[in-house]
């Protein structure tokens, strides 16, 4: 059997030389395809954006799929599939798709495919998941109109249907959306700009996507995932290079044409490159946070995280990380600096490392001087450097550190162990989240204050679940900021986690690439290429 | 003709002394100069932490990448350590890895060898199992060890030693059963001398020369897959500097720093260098084969 | 005895060596290899050159190659002249292209001498094809001629075998063939049947002489047995340490002796006619084979083979102080039956009793305390003691088994040394500071310190200069006199039998074909096969410690008592 | 002959069976949970749970490794927890990269190996011994990853001669087939070179030593008769075994490559699996490796005969 199956394509590559030996002097294409060869920052694995909150998925959904309404660069909700009223008494959202929305098999998108894949999201995606907690009826009334009726008012409904991040409510066909929440899909078609190629997926390595000839954009200047997606490339490839300075090097030599992530300390080689821009896409980037376990000692103890909040500072791991400061931005706003709700309140004792505070603020919670474990990942760049950074600060800071190497898929795994430290347990870990991913208080996964059934570290904090109910019950902006700036200070008093401050991460492009949109999500919308 | 009577005399007395030279051997200035390249480099490693200028550890973020001063003789690293003060105290941990790789995997090749190779009863079944490990590839192996036990010091060793075992036991077992027919040994066995006996007494010391031999290049292999371990993101934590994590952490910098790969590169290539020479020279001395020709 | 006849006076001289020095390349100061050798050989003459090992027998043919191992040994003085040419002065493309057409050389061992992995044929064709412009079917028609010239059976058949598929008598005819394909002045054959059995020996021993008196050949025939010698030889020059000590025709050689070290190399021939028998003791039996069976393989499960029947119903006694030979050529099955008795393996079916207990199915922890009864000497000297042991741990191993104190083990081991002629500070050296015969001194002495009743000689001569294996053999008979030991004599050499033996025990392929006296055996055997051990047996009608002829009656006379 | 192929295949099915045994075992006790990988940063404990078992992985150790290896049995892999791909389909994708690579690895290597080894042993312990001996020790000393940054500087970066990375299949034409595998070939054929390299040399001066040799040299031959005709066929056995147990050290040396070049082959499939504990891919993968390596041993011992008429199965 295993002689029969690695035969095969050692044969088939031996029937494949002799071909190509006759084909070599034939040119290579007739017509001439514009192509984008694109290194994304991650290989594509998971092709199922529902059921993952993986950067690279939900990129990948954002190619084939449509949303039904889109938050543009300002945050404000538009519509992209389907225009919506709300009724006065906040109750009922009636949706109307626009016109010649097709799937890429051919078939009209219809209401009913969009109420099974918000049904399906619902299942999965938290914010998702309080909305369906209040809703009465999610329904199609005809193939172009459905209508939500909530049995209370959720006034941040639109806001988060219409999210970036996390987990979007992509609108698929509702055959398959009708796929439990917690298998993965198997059918990928979508109604978006670009119809993906099964044949040339490569899981991890490649993928490639067609133009979708028969999309209509809609009308309007695109911004982020609204307005109108006018696509001018004919297939775009993205190819992952596990790599950095293959990648890098791989630009320079005009052999691919987009870099999604460049490593701030090797744009020295890009800037010998004359056919290269590098420039920021994404003017919110990202933040880095640790997280600690809010059940075991000696994390339990408020003190104690406040010791860690003195013991560490933003500049030093912001600058390890990043090097030029160019690249970096102390602040430590929770839900980010340039947000709508985003605010700095309280959050001095992180701009800068304050030794002599963390170790009086042990001493009084009486730390014996237990080690506290902190995971650290070896196999991901962008999180191997914060525990290190980290960990010397904590023992200047006074604390004992047993730093812990592992591969990521450990952390992934020992983080959702809520044993005792001694019997698989941790007291820390770092991980860094996109600024739209944080941006309020339903998608901020690390304020949720529900014990066991929040996020990792699990913190029991009745006080800030009152926030959030609050939040959700506000009906205008400015209420909702007030809350936000309570949670925010909340937050830096119990120290919910850690905000280590936010960072950017520039792209980089052949300058034959134009027209490319900035969104924190990297659009081939629009996109020219000039050759 | 079985019983043929032959003049040749058997090269075997020359296994006496390990290191007697025997007459007529030229080793020219090689080996010498190897062992004495290894001696220092092993001594700066040990002695690292007497004389090195900064804590390998000690990160100071804003002098992150400096070019090699007066202060930093070969400047900084990412965290902004001092790659001096790191690379000297890696080599400790390489060696270690190294020579630890090499004394575990040969004393466990050793014990399981010398069964298989006198116990016909054990020695199926011992074979199949290290059929069974030689065939699983070294390095996939040692990823999967390292993940399951944590990229600590001791597991990356013993991840590193366990494909390295099957190579000592088919060596053990290759040098027992071509022992066992020797004349001295069947004499042994007549003479009434127990199993244990002759298998300790008699085969085993049959057996060290080929594993000092093999012990250095086990050594020399165990330091560079450490690296390699390290360049998939399996080595030992950063806490830990070694020759292969200073320059896996360092290797997206190879055009930009070439000091992060170079130095610990060109010290960790020098010391397999001399210790694969060595082992050459070892082999040489020790293989009644070419000792034959030497005359 | 009927020496070579042959009347070279008008021959032309063909060859001659004079004053050949070679020395250690590179160290100038050490004792030369070979000392001022000179040789001189004519059209058709067979010059043998004998010798101990060491004696420099094998470089001289070297040196006369051109083959000298470069980095180690090299010519510093003297000259080597063919005919017209000058050897030691020849650049190398020009000795190339002497060997084979003028020079041409055959080997011991013909296992290793042909290349294994090409066809015979085309390693004979090389030859034309390196040093002539035959076409390709010339060629192979002189390769066939050249085969069928040298007796080999079935020769198109053969020209397309590989050498292991051949006899050790089949290869050694093709290195014959593939020496004289292209009619050398000279031939040196060294030690061209020392690695044959004796009946292959004499086939090729003619054989060489055949070609030679076709050929009108030149050969220089090297050789450390003194039978062969006398065989073929025209003229003889005897080698010791490097240099010529004696030239002298055949018959002079073997008569009339100048020099000591002929003499006594010649003393040390054991001669093929049995030493007077020594009395029947009619003592209990010591070791009684019964109805002896050994077969290897053929329990495999995937094989089909039925296993290789190396020994068949092999019956045999010994008594007290008797020696029993078991002679047979390479592959009789005489080394099977020993190791049998020895339990080295287990035979597979019939009795071996040792000192009255049956051993033949004992578990290897029952036999432990009936090892001490038997013991073993082993054929080669270099490897039967442990490298790394000094004499005291080998000697004691054995008593310390069985129990007895370290000292007194010590004390025996001493008095042990003495008694095989070795010093008493002998005991904390190592193997490999003593010679091969003074090694085997010690493995003896090792074998009786367990105070044996039985002890197995395999082959314990065979490795040995005649003058060492003299020495040996009076010790074991000493030996056997002070301890009454039975021994079992192993040995392909019927002159060694002939000297040790009590009564003798022909095998061939297994099975024992003749069995009685030694003198009955050896003087009038009865099975055609011993008789043809005999007849082929070379310088049988010569008495060389004696210096004459073997007398037919003293034959006849061992024969009858 | 096909007696003895049957065996050595039937041989293989202990290995193979312990094989799959210690990988499964091994898995199942590696911290890691594919249910997490696959659901990204943001899920709950319960959500976990849930697709644990919708994926099995919540049975018993001994109801999995059974399904599993019933499955097996019946050619059927599995699909990758991780991409919900045949596991069959995503190894045969990524099997021909590596495969050409490595078979171009091993043309060069043996190219440019044996000559050397053969000319090392000739002139044993001259400068071109010297070189060949220092050569092969220092390809044993640099670490792969290094030799390939070193040679996309120098052929790609410096003098632009070839790609920096990626891979085409022949298929697409054998100028981009070779101008892109030729620098992942020579990364990996150093270590190969230098092992082979080392082989034939102490082959070599065996089989130099052997009687046969001084026969061929009696009979006037000419010294490159000697080596290539005489002695090298002889000197052949040891060198093709190292090929094929070097075969090992390819796969290695693969895994890192494919990394440094981006290549798509079955290293890095196989690292990426491990790292994301996706059982079914590093379960195939290890027992393909496996399956792999006691096949090209099977056919080095098989090319034995073609070398030897001494051996004969």
């Amino acid at each position: 059997m295993k002689a029969i199956r690695t035969g095969l394509p050692v044969t088939r590559t031996l029937a494949a030389t002799l071909l190509a030996s006759s084909a070599l002097l034939t040119p290579a294409q007739a017509q001439e395809e514009t192509t984008i060869t694109a290194v994304m920052h991650s290989g594509l694995r998971v092709l199922d954006p529902v059921i993952t909150t993986a950067h690279i998925t939900r990129n990948h959904g954002y190619m084939i799929y449509d949303v039904l309404t889109a938050v543009d660069e300002d945050f404000t909700p538009q519509p992209q599939m389907a225009d919506w009223q709300v009724s006065d008494d906040q109750l009922t959202y009636t949706f109307t798709l626009r016109d010649g929305l097709m799937f890429h098999d051919g078939a009209p998108v219809t209401a009913a495919d969009a109420v099974a894949s918000l049904k399906r999201w619902g299942q999965k995606d938290s914010g998702g998941q309080l909305i369906f907690d209040v809703t009465a009826s999610l329904e199609a009334t005809d193939d172009k109109t459905l209508v939500w009726t909530l049995s209370q008012p959720f006034a941040p409904l639109m806001d988060v249907i219409s999210k970036q991040s996390a987990v979007p409510p992509f609108i698929m066909p509702a055959r398959v959306a009708e796929t439990s929440a917690d298998e993965t899909i198997t059918e990928y078609v979508g109604s978006g700009p670009f119809v993906f190629n099964e044949e040339e997926y490569e899981p991890g390595v490649s993928v490639t996507y067609e133009k979708f000839d028969d999309y209509v954009p809609r009308e309007g200047e695109p911004s982020w995932m609204a307005g109108g997606k006018v696509v001018n490339v004919d297939r775009v490839v993205w190819t992952t290079m596990p790599d950095n300075l293959t990648a890098m090097n791989a630009l320079a030599a005009g052999e691919i044409d987009y870099l999604e992530q460049v490593q701030i300390d090797l744009m020295p080689i890009l800037d010998a490159a004359p056919d290269v821009t590098v420039e920021m896409r994404d003017p919110l980037g990202y933040v880095t946070i640790g997280r600690p376990n809010f059940l075991h000692p000696p994390f339990d103890n408020k003190l104690v995280r406040q010791a860690a909040a003195a013991a560490l500072g933003q500049e030093q791991m912001l600058a390890t990380m990043q090097g030029d400061p160019e690249y970096y931005k102390v602040c430590g706003a929770i839900f980010g600096c340039a947000t709508p709700l985003g605010d700095q309140a309280a959050s001095e004792t992180l701009v800068a490392p304050n030794p002599e505070a963390s170790k009086a603020l042990l001493a009084e919670a009486g730390y014996d001087g237990t080690p506290i474990v902190l995971m650290a990942p070896t196999d991901v760049i962008s999180l191997s450097n914060q525990p290190v950074v980290a960990a010397q600060a904590l023992r200047e800071g006074g604390f004992e550190v047993d730093m812990q190497s592992m591969d990521w898929q450990s952390v992934v795994q020992r983080r959702a162990q809520q044993a005792p430290i001694g019997e698989g347990g941790w007291n820390m870990f770092f991980t860094n989240w996109m600024v739209p991913e944080i941006s309020d208080p339903l998608i901020n996964v690390m304020v949720n204050g529900r014990g066991d059934d929040g996020w990792f570290g699990w913190p029991d904090d009745p006080q800030i679940e009152e926030m959030r109910s609050a939040y959700v019950a506000a009906t205008d902006a400015e209420t909702q900021k007030a809350i936000a700036v309570q949670i925010q200070e909340h937050v830096m008093d119990n120290v919910n986690y850690l905000m280590m401050g936010e960072y950017l991460i520039p792209q980089a492009r052949r300058t034959v690439i134009e027209n490319m949109i900035p969104s924190p999500v990297p659009v081939f919308w629009a996109m020219t290429k000039a050759e | 003709m079985a019983d043929i009577p032959t003049s040749r005399p058997s090269a075997f007395h020359v296994l006496t002394g390990i290191f007697a030279l025997p007459k007529g051997a030229r080793l020219g200035a090689g080996p010498a100069i190897a062992a004495l390249v290894l001696a220092i480099i092993v001594m700066a490693s040990v002695c690292a932490p007497l004389y090195v200028p900064h804590d390998p550890l000690s990160m100071d973020a804003m002098s992150r990448l400096k070019p090699p001063s007066g202060e930093f003789w070969l400047g900084t690293d990412p965290f902004g350590r001092d790659i001096f003060s790191r690379v000297m105290t890696g080599g400790r941990v390489s060696l270690l890895i190294g020579v630890g790789a090499a004394v575990v995997s040969v004393a466990i090749g050793l014990a399981i060898g010398l069964v298989a190779g006198f116990f016909r009863t054990a020695d199926g079944i011992i074979m199949r199992i290290m059929d069974s490990l030689m065939a699983i590839p070294a390095i996939l192996l040692a990823i999967a060890l390292v993940a399951l036990n944590g990229p600590s010091l001791g597991s990356v060793i013993i991840a590193i030693t366990i494909p390295e075992v099957p190579r000592v036991v088919r060596l053990v077992r290759s040098v027992v059963l071509t022992a066992r027919e020797e004349p001295y040994v069947e004499a042994a066995i007549a003479l009434g001398s127990s199993m244990p006996k002759i298998l300790i007494q008699h085969l085993l010391p049959n057996t060290l020369a080929p594993l000092i031999v093999q012990g250095t290049y086990i050594c020399a292999s165990a330091i560079l897959i450490e690296a390699i371990l390290s360049f998939l993101g399996a080595g030992v934590s950063t806490e830990i500097p070694t020759w292969g994590n200073i320059m896996a952490e360092g290797r997206t910098y190879f055009q930009l720093k070439p000091g992060l790969i170079f130095w610990p590169g060109i010290l960790l290539s020098l010391c397999i260098l001399c210790i694969n020479l060595l082992g050459d020279t070892a082999r040489d001395l020790l293989d009644p084969r070419m000792k034959k020709r030497e005359g | 005895m009927k020496f070579s006849t042959k009347d070279l006076s008008r021959a032309e001289q063909v060859f001659s060596i004079t004053g050949l020095q070679v020395g250690l390349a590179g160290q100038p100061d050490a004792a030369p290899v070979l000392d001022r050798i000179d040789l001189q050989i004519r059209a058709g003459e067979t010059h043998c050159l004998v010798g101990e090992s060491g004696s420099g027998k094998s470089v001289t043919s070297l040196a006369t190659m051109g083959l000298l191992p470069k980095d180690a040994l090299e010519v510093t003085g003297g000259r080597i002249q063919l005919k017209e040419v000058e050897i030691t002065a020849a650049s190398p493309s020009r000795m190339r292209d002497l060997r084979a057409k003028r020079v041409a050389m055959i080997f011991q061992e013909p296992m290793t001498a042909l290349n294994p992995v090409l066809r015979v044929g085309a390693q004979i064709e090389e030859v034309l094809n390196m040093h002539t412009d035959l076409s390709a079917a010339e060629a192979k028609a002189r390769t066939l001629d050249i085969m069928e010239q040298v007796h080999l059976p079935d020769v198109p058949r053969i020209y397309q075998a590989f050498p292991h598929q051949l006899s050790g008598g089949q290869r050694q005819r093709i290195m014959i063939a593939m020496a004289l394909v292209l009619e050398p002045d000279l031939l040196i054959a060294d030690e061209p049947t020392t690695a044959l059995d004796v009946t292959t020996q004499l086939q090729i021993l003619k054989l060489i002489a055949e070609m030679q008196q076709r050929h009108g050949t030149a050969v220089l025939f090297i050789t450390h047995d003194m039978g062969v010698v006398a065989e073929i030889a025209d003229t003889v020059s005897v080698m010791q340490k490097g240099r010529i000590v004696e030239t002298a025709p055949i018959r002079e050689l073997l008569t009339d002796p100048q020099m000591d070290y002929t003499r006594k190399l010649l003393q040390a021939v054991p001669n093929l006619t049995p030493r007077p028998a020594r009395p029947v003791n009619g003592a209990d039996a010591v070791l009684d084979v019964d109805n002896l069976q050994m077969t290897y393989g053929g329990t495999g499960w995937f094989s089909r083979s039925e296993g290789v029947r190396a020994a068949r119903d092999v019956t045999f006694d010994i008594a007290p102080g008797r020696t029993l030979g078991i002679v047979g050529e390479s592959g009789s099955g005489k080394s099977t039956v020993a190791r049998c008795i020895m339990r080295l393996i287990d035979p597979t079916g019939g009795r071996v009793c040792v000192a009255g207990s049956d051993i033949a199915r004992l578990s290897r922890r029952q036999l432990q305390p009936h090892r001490k009864h038997f013991q073993i000497v082993f054929q080669d000297p270099y490897r039967s003691l442990n490298p790394r042991w000094t004499v005291a741990r080998s000697l004691c191993e054995g008593p310390i088994n069985f129990g007895q104190p370290k000292a007194q083990a010590l004390e025996h081991a001493a008095e042990l040394l003495e008694l095989v002629d070795l010093p008493r500070d002998a005991l904390w050296r190592y193997p490999h500071q003593f010679s091969g015969g003074q090694r085997q001194r010690i493995a003896i002495a090792r074998a009786v310190a367990m105070k044996p009743d039985l002890l197995v000689a395999d082959e314990a001569v065979s490795a040995l200069d005649v003058s060492v294996q003299a020495q040996v053999l009076d010790l074991l008979d000493d030996v056997q006199k002070r301890f009454g030991i039975a021994m079992l004599f192993i040995t392909h050499d019927l002159r060694v039998a002939a000297q040790i033996c009590d009564d003798v025990l022909v095998m061939q392929k297994g099975q024992v074909v003749e069995h009685g006296p030694a003198g009955a055996v050896l003087a009038d055997p009865q099975h055609s096969y011993t008789k043809s051990l005999i007849e082929a047996a070379p310088g049988r009608d010569w008495d060389f410690a004696n210096f004459r002829a073997v007398s037919a009656p003293s034959a006849i006379q061992g024969a009858t008592v | 002959m096909f007696g003895y192929i049957l065996r050595r295949l039937l041989a293989t099915i202990p290995v193979l069976l312990i094989v799959s045994v210690f990988v499964f075992l091994l898995l199942r006790l590696t911290p890691g949970d594919p249910a997490a990988i696959l659901a990204g940063d943001a899920a709950t404990p319960a959500q976990l749970e849930r697709i644990r078992d919708s994926l099995g992985l919540n049975d018993p150790l001994h109801v999995q490794f059974l399904t599993w290896f019933g499955q097996m049995l019946q050619g059927d892999f599995g699909t990758s927890l991780i991409s919900n791909t045949d596991v069959l389909d995503m190894v045969s994708d990524r099997l021909g990269p590596t495969v050409n690579i490595a078979v171009m690895t091993i043309i060069i290597s043996v190219l440019l190996a044996v000559p050397m080894g053969v000319i090392a042993a000739w002139r044993h312990r001259s400068w071109i011994d010297f070189a060949v001996m220092s050569f092969s020790v220092l390809g044993f000393s640099v670490p792969v990853f290094v030799i390939g940054y070193i040679l996309i500087q120098i052929f790609a970066i410096e003098l632009r001669w070839v790609p920096v990375q990626g891979y085409k299949s022949p298929a697409d034409g054998l100028g981009a087939f070779f101008s892109r595998a030729v620098l992942p070939s020579l990364t990996l054929a150093t270590i190969y070179v230098a092992l082979i390299a080392r082989m034939t040399r102490a082959s070599m001066l065996e089989v130099l030593g052997e009687d046969y040799i001084r026969t061929a040299r009696a009979k006037g031959v000419r010294e490159n008769v000697v080596l290539f005709r005489h002695a090298l066929r002889n000197a052949a056995v040891p060198i093709l075994t190292i090929i094929g147990t070097g075969f090992a050290l390819l796969i290695s040396g693969v895994v890192v490559t494919e990394s440094v070049f981006n290549i798509p082959g079955i290293g890095r499939l196989t690292v990426d699996a491990i790292l994301a504990r996706d059982y079914p891919v590093i379960q195939a993968m290890i027992l393909l490796t496996a399956g792999i390596y006691v096949m090209v041993n099977l056919l080095v011992d098989l090319s034995y005969s073609l070398f030897d008429p001494r051996i004969r199965y």
